[in-house]
């Protein structure tokens, strides 16, 4: 830890008893923070908590119902973003907040071009990008369109896009959340410099691990009021988790999961296997095999085709070739109708754009996916529709308002758990979880974790896609690497270790 | 989510599909394919291309602008009333109209930035509103007859020899002066922003209010624009006139490539667009056969096959 | 010898009138061995523009068009004119600066039209002369020539007369479905004090006729009905007793056109001027005249 | 609480909106409210207003459902001019005296020219579908194909002429009285009441909403996607070919030229007073019916008031400005504190 973080100077920002409601929800109430130049301040706090809400309300989204602003000793009013950046205080957002229209490049320098006799000059943008990038060890074509990239590289992108700024105060809600740790690595090799520079830092994330790598200072937030301020060195990870939750809990350092003692080899009949799988452009030829029971972890880089290898299993994408074959029979998926039929699930990484349906209700979102399944004649009645989306709003501990809030209302973690929920209900055979833990708090996570391995005894098969190496050799039964998009090797439980696993990433084919 | 259109490729299959169609066309009618026919393709649509233009804006800011035949009509209207019952100088004329078609934009910008209003309607209303203040001035048309804009009418600039009109010159100019600022200006970027993600832009701290307002603004100009042009063309203010070139200048421009979702596709689009529904209907005048009906049937049978022929070889593209 | 060549830009297909002003033309065309290049404007004056270039670009003998409206013509029919191509006008006159820009005008005369019409109602307020005729009036798209002049004509016809009031004044756009909603709102608005109902054209008087019928009234008695134009459909009404008089605007001006244009291209002088043979129809002598009726 | 909940009905601004209109007319129109019993039936300007919004409604339901997948259908009015047409060529009929009474006899048998009719109509709506949902065309190009050729298709068949029918039994559809009140009436509550049914009744309603706001979620939880946006087409369309028998029936002819022309227009115009958003998603079926009698209030107050028809256009416009600005949360923000401020 460096000294400054115990020499307090005057903060850079403070806020004073900020409250925020929205209909039916007291969001923020009564929140109170200082940010002291030169620091990492990371707040932590349980999904729902109010996080993302003081970082929109700090930043213009939201205007405050009360409460100051105070910027460098003076009372702010930020109406807009832009507002807030002219105040030199810049944000990523918690959903990636680009243009999939524009390229990568633009999405960096929109607002702020560099310009040549008036006109936008492009090719000192392109170079500035690419280099900036490179900072960052992406290397992409930076004229091709954003939506060309998956989630984690738009996520740099967001990232970089606000390091460009010279700003006195950076804002991160949950930049790492679906980074691995290559690549959070080299943020916070990032953070560190600007922090030595003498920036402030804000940032949000759920991981104990990153908190205690980068954070000077941690603000503890629970249900919309700040719980209070500790220096990182000063509180415990178990302090700091009971501070978060309200009450005494385990952390994760929790026993070894019970579902995966249970599994037994016995039992494993095979219920899916693909041989030859592939699509130009994204995956290259691949078996996988899943038993029925098992929780089969995918592990891998960035890049390494995770998703597309989930996206083809489940018929969103057409498969170039390759066979699919279902409980011995063999299949062809030309849309997730067919997959979904075969009892396959699958929970995107995108909530944003392939998950929620942000205007419908928290119950609707739910039902959908059983609703689409059972048709559209056989409407659910209202009843079982409410009393299942009650029973899981409890298992799973979504915080919303009411089943009727609409999803978007919602914090990110929360909708994530409902788009869990909408496959849970359907009772697959198969799930495909690509991402589900993304910003969900630690003790959600591990709830969610267990619930999923408690299904898995009884018969569910599970892909687990993460890019939290520690949690997928965690829970999963069997791991495969894949590794420039290609399946890399396999792993049977307990014969894999975090550095093998690295080894096997980095080394790739001698060890496959 | 994947990215499944290149509106590149999309603009040049439409390049493709209108040479073809004019190859076509040469094949079939003698004379069709001489300079001249293909100049008056320019001179012909001239203002249906500065709309088209000012509507590429508003279609890839996600938006829409039904008034703008409205306030074509409109503006020429004002020209000729001011010209002919007040005997202004047809320089101050045509000023007086370009702003008014701005602000009739901007207005219609702001109602739809400030009350969050669905562009659809406020321009239908506006739309209404023109075509009514039309036959508030006069349900009459009043001919020009102020000498600059007979000129400009009757003036044929000649190159080889055929020639082309001064109001085809000013229409590729706006053109030429759109697609500069679509590309290398930072309001053009901020048009394509806001038709990609209007939430997102807003986010990344870019001035959405302005630029949509500016770009309503911007149609309205380029419909006044076209208003002049149509009355250099026409001579003559009446409120019948351009009645559904709206739709003609949507078509055109989804035509060029353009997608109507707002975010992808390209100004220049807006000028193969034009070429497109031009070259149609000169192949239907050439033929010179068609009935009333027949000749809608064709327009909307060949409009087909392009659309579709374009789609196929894009979604083709597009797998490879 | 080469055959004739005509272009022909028509204004659409909006009405029965126009579809017979088509097909008399087609028709004379094939009679006289004569090839028509026609092209369908689909109400635009741009399009007729366009039409009218292309014409030029493929040379034909002679250009012919219904204009939509009456003026802007001066370019492009200066550019027929350097091409020498002569023009003639079918239907509706253009105003031009320079009437040599054209070398003869066939067809009706739609000012002239709303004169007969309002000159019948005069006569026949002379049958009872001390009664007020309330008059209600369906007009043509708003701004459209026909409605523009239609109106002129009966206003002028019947403004020495202090017994004849125009009550009620509304466009229903030459369609019957607008006539009869326009016609019915007159009738819970006004109710028994209409008297008369001009229609500027048979369409609309038709879909009136429907309505007035459904208030429980009785068209052609106690409401007389004037209209224009003279297509079947009214003759049916007349004879029905339900329509009371309509001015002929005649369509078929085919023949007549073919002619012009052949005398034109053999060099030979014609009228600047050549008004079509048109004749007012009282419902006394519809049933007569009905069975010699083309359209 | 019960009066704020009230207030804030989606449903509220609409039939304020409706409510003031008719306020104007109770004041400047005499005995706009008069109701009379003639021939058996109701008579006056309010069931004239509701006849005449008949078609109009039909047109707008159907829109509902298209503008709530993102779409958009500006083929209406070529599809009412072709199944009116269709209906009108197919029945024609005559009169012919039997016995001294007069008996009407058609063509063909009325109920397979309405089913001829209705074919066509679903065809439309069907090659309408299959351009957005299985070529992935834009809508509002899509569909302009058939808004310009279909219009052409009607004039054809008719050879632009306009087509009389003369068999009574048809007129009842149109212009028919059951229990008092017009018949298209009845069929306008049928299909509203069905429609309804079908969103609440089955899933169709989360489904097209679904597809509306997010598509590619849609598809991935397990949704028909296409066959969904299929079908709301080829309703819109069935929607608009009972549109165009009911005008034709009212008029007693099929005029291929101008029926249903710029229907479409007003079919969205109601779609959106009735406070569903063109961007997809949500909806109000209900909201669409009211935006519709809006329009037609509008149109008959015009008439009736004396306005000369110069000013129609203007005085339209200003109401839908009005209507809109008064619906948009940000004027009922401005009014809140403009209430604060002064109190
Ligand atoms: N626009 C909104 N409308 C209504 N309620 C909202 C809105 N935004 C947030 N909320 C509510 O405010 C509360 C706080 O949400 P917030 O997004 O700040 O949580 P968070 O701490 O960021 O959670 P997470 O870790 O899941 O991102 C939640 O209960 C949420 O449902
Ligand atoms: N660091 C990178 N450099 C270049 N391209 C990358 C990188 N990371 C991802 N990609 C692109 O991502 C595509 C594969 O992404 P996919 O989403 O399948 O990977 P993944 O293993 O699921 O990773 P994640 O889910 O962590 O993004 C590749 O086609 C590649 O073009
Ligand atoms: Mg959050
Ligand atoms: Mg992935």
């Amino acid at each position: 830890m460096t000294m400054i973080s115990s020499a307090p100077a005057a903060p850079v920002l403070e806020l004073r008893g900020i409250s925020k409601a929205f209909t039916g929800v007291q969001a923020l109430n009564g929140v109170s923070l200082n940010l002291f130049p030169g620091e990492v301040h990371t707040l932590m706090g349980q999904n729902g908590a109010g996080k993302s809400t003081l970082i929109k309300v700090l930043t213009g989204v939201y205007a405050p119902d009360h409460g100051q602003i105070l910027l460098a000793g003076q009372a702010i009013q930020p109406q807009s973003t832009l507002d807030a950046q002219n105040h030199g205080i810049s944000t990523v957002y918690q959903e990636v907040n680009l243009c999939p229209n524009l390229s990568v490049a633009e999405n960096i320098f929109i607002g702020r071009y560099p310009r040549k006799l008036g006109r936008i000059d492009w090719p000192t943008m392109t170079r500035q990008a690419t280099a900036l990038l490179e900072r960052m060890q992406i290397r992409i074509d930076v004229t091709l369109p954003l939506a060309h990239y998956p989630l984690a590289i738009q996520q740099m992108v967001a990232i970089s896009r606000s390091l460009l700024v010279s700003a006195k105060v950076l804002i991160l809600d949950e930049p790492t959340s679906s980074l691995d740790e290559k690549e959070v690595d080299l943020l916070f090799s990032v953070l560190r410099g600007l922090r030595e520079q003498g920036m402030a830092i804000l940032f949000v994330t759920h991981f104990l691990d990153q908190t205690y790598a980068i954070s000077d200072r941690i603000t503890v937030m629970r249900n919309g009021e700040r719980e209070g301020e500790y220096l990182a060195a000063d509180l415990s990870r178990v302090e700091l988790v009971n501070k978060m939750v309200g009450a005494q809990v385990a952390t994760e350092a929790a026993a070894p999961l019970a579902a995966a003692v249970a599994a037994e080899p016995s039992r494993r009949q095979s219920f899916l296997r693909a041989v030859g799988l592939s699509r130009k452009g994204a995956l290259l030829p691949m078996d996988l095999d899943i038993h029925k029971g098992e929780l089969l972890g995918l592990a891998g880089l960035l890049g390494s085709g995770r998703t597309e290898a989930a996206r083809l299993l489940f018929g969103a994408d057409r498969a170039d070739g390759g066979t699919i074959a279902i409980d011995g029979k063999e299949q062809s998926f030309a849309s997730p109708r067919d997959a979904i039929a075969a009892g396959i699930g699958f929970c995107s990484e995108d909530r944003k754009h392939e998950g929620a349906i942000l205007e419908l209700s928290v119950r609707e979102n739910l039902i959908l996916a059983l609703q689409a399944r059972m048709g559209i004649m056989r409407a659910i009645p209202l009843k079982r529709q409410q009393q299942l989306a009650e029973e899981y709003v409890k298992a799973l501990g979504i915080k919303t308002a009411s089943i009727e809030t609409p999803i978007g209302s919602l914090s990110g973690g929360n909708q994530q758990k409902v788009l869990l929920a909408r496959w849970l209900v359907t009772d697959p055979k198969l799930l495909i979880l690509d991402e589900p833990t993304r910003g969900i708090d630690v003790r959600a996570k591990q709830e969610i974790m267990d619930y999923v391995s408690a299904l898995c005894r009884n018969g569910m098969s599970i892909l687990f896609i993460s890019s939290e190496l520690p949690e997928v050799l965690r829970v999963s039964d069997r791991v495969v690497v894949m590794r420039d998009r290609k399946a890399g090797g396999e792993y049977p439980r307990g014969a894999l270790d975090e550095t093998t696993v690295l080894h096997v990433i980095a080394a790739g084919d001698e060890n496959a | 989510m994947k990215f499944t259109s290149s509106p590149y490729f999309t603009s040049l299959i439409t390049v493709f599909l209108l040479v073809v169609l004019l190859g076509a066309g040469g094949a079939a009618y003698p004379g069709f394919l001489s300079v001249q026919v293909l100049f008056n393709l320019l001179i012909d649509n001239a203002f249906l291309l500065v709309i088209a233009v000012g509507m590429s804006f508003v279609i890839l800011s996600g938006g829409i602008d039904l008034s703008v035949g409205s306030v074509l009509a409109l503006t020429t209207m004002i020209c000729a009333w001011m010209l002919q019952t007040w005997h202004w100088p047809p320089l101050l004329v045509i000023a007086v109209a370009l702003v008014l078609g701005t602000v009739f934009g901007a207005a219609m910008g702001a109602l739809i930035h400030y009350f969050k209003l669905q562009p659809f309607i406020v321009t239908l209303a506006g739309m209404f509103l023109a075509r009514g203040l039309c036959y508030l001035i006069s349900i009459n048309s009043i001919t020009i007859d102020d000498p600059f804009f007979v000129a400009m009418s009757q003036t044929q600039l000649p190159i080889g020899d055929c020639f082309l009109s001064p109001g085809a010159l000013i229409a590729l100019a706006t053109l030429a002066a759109a697609i500069y600022v679509a590309h290398c200006t930072p309001f053009g970027r901020a048009i394509y922003a806001v038709g990609g993600n209007e939430q997102s832009a807003l986010m990344m701290g870019l001035r959405v209010a302005r630029t949509k307002v500016l770009i309503y603004a911007f149609s309205g100009f380029c419909a006044a624009l076209a208003g002049v042009l149509f009355s250099f063309y026409m001579l003559s203010g009446y409120g019948l006139h351009a009645q559904g070139t709206e739709l003609d200048a949507i078509a055109a421009v989804v035509i060029g490539g353009t997608l109507l979702s707002g975010g992808y596709g390209y100004v220049a689009g807006a000028l193969t667009g034009v070429l497109v529904l031009g070259s149609i209907q000169t192949l239907i005048a050439f033929d010179g056969t068609l009935s009333s009906w027949w000749t809608k049937i064709v327009i909307g049978g060949l409009l087909f096959v392009f659309c579709v022929v374009q789609r196929v070889m894009t979604m083709r593209g597009n797998k490879k | 010898a080469k055959p004739l060549v005509i272009g022909f830009s028509q204004v659409g297909a909006e009405s029965e009138w126009r579809t017979a002003n088509t097909v008399s033309i087609k028709d004379a065309a094939k009679k006289e061995g004569v090839t028509l290049k026609f092209a369908d404007a689909q109400q635009k004056q741009e399009n007729q523009v366009k039409a009218i270039r292309s014409f030029i670009a493929q040379r034909v003998d002679v250009i012919a068009f219904s204009p939509v409206v009456e003026s802007g013509w001066d370019t492009v029919l200066l550019e027929a004119k350097r091409a020498r191509i002569p023009v003639i006008l079918t239907d509706r006159a253009v105003k031009v600066s320079d009437p040599s820009l054209y070398v003869s005008f066939l067809g009706s005369d739609f000012v002239e039209e709303g004169r007969r019409a309002g000159n019948w109602l005069v006569e026949r307020q002379k049958k009872t002369p001390d009664a007020v005729l309330n008059i209600v009036e369906l007009q043509g798209t708003v701004g459209s020539a026909p409605a523009l002049d239609r109106k002129k004509g009966f206003e002028e016809a019947i403004a020495g007369n202090a017994k004849l009031k125009v009550i009620r004044s509304q466009t229903g756009d030459f369609t019957r479905a607008k006539g009869k909603e326009v016609m019915e709102a007159f009738l819970k608005a006004e109710g028994k004090k209409i008297n008369v109902l001009y229609a500027h054209n048979d369409d609309m008087a038709i879909g009136a006729i429907q309505a007035i019928e459904e208030a429980g009234l009785k068209p052609g008695k106690d409401i007389i009905i004037i209209s224009i134009d003279g297509v079947k459909g009214a003759f049916e009404a007349m004879i029905a007793g339900k329509l009371n008089v309509t001015v002929e605007c005649n369509p078929l001006l085919g023949p007549q056109l073919m002619q012009i244009a052949k005398d034109v291209v053999a060099g030979k002088a014609v009228p600047k001027r050549v008004v079509t043979q048109e004749s007012v129809f009282p419902a006394e002598v519809a049933a007569k005249e009905f069975p010699n009726r083309k359209y | 609480m019960r009066m704020h909940k009230l207030l804030h009905h989606p449903l509220f601004r609409p039939l304020a909106a409706l409510a003031i209109l008719l306020l104007i007319d109770l004041v400047m129109v005499p005995g706009f409210f008069h109701l009379e019993i003639k021939d058996g039936h109701l008579y006056g300007s309010l069931i004239d207003i509701a006849n005449r919004a008949a078609p109009l409604i039909l047109a707008a339901i159907g829109m509902t459902l298209v503008i709530a997948t993102r779409g958009i259908d500006i083929s209406v009015g070529a599809t009412v001019a072709i199944s009116g047409t269709v209906a009108a060529m197919l029945i024609g009929g005559t009169m012919v005296m039997q016995n001294g009474v007069p008996e009407y006899v058609a063509n063909t048998p009325m109920w397979l020219a309405l089913a001829a009719a209705l074919g066509a109509a679903l065809l439309c709506g069907a090659w309408n579908g299959a351009l957005v949902a299985g070529l992935g065309l834009q809508p509002i190009v899509a569909t302009l194909i058939l808004m310009v050729a279909g219009r052409g298709l009607a004039q054809l068949f008719t050879d632009g002429q306009i087509i009389t029918v003369y068999y009574k039994p048809f007129f009842f559809l149109g212009s028919g009285y059951l229990f008092g009140l017009p018949f298209s009436l009845y069929i306008v509550a049928a299909v509203f009441i069905v429609t309804a049914l079908l969103l609440r009744r089955t899933a169709l309603g989360l489904f097209i909403q679904s597809v509306g706001i997010n598509p590619v979620a849609a598809r991935l939880a397990g949704l028909k996607t296409a066959v969904l946006i299929f079908f709301v087409y080829v309703f819109c369309s069935a929607c608009a070919g009972v549109a165009g028998l009911m005008i034709t029936s009212n008029i007693k002819s099929a005029d291929a030229n101008n029926a249903g022309l710029l229907l479409e227009l007003d079919a969205i115009l109601a779609v959106t007073l009735g406070g569903t958003s063109l961007a997809g998603g949500k909806f109000s079926l209900a909201g669409s019916v009211i935006g519709a009698l809006i329009i037609q209030t509008l149109t008959y107050t015009i008439y009736s008031i004396g306005l000369p028809p110069e000013v129609n256009m203007v005085v339209k416009s200003v109401v839908v400005f009005l209507v809109c600005v008064s619906q948009s949360s940000e004027f009922k923000n401005m009014w809140r504190r403009s209430v604060r401020g002064n109190a």
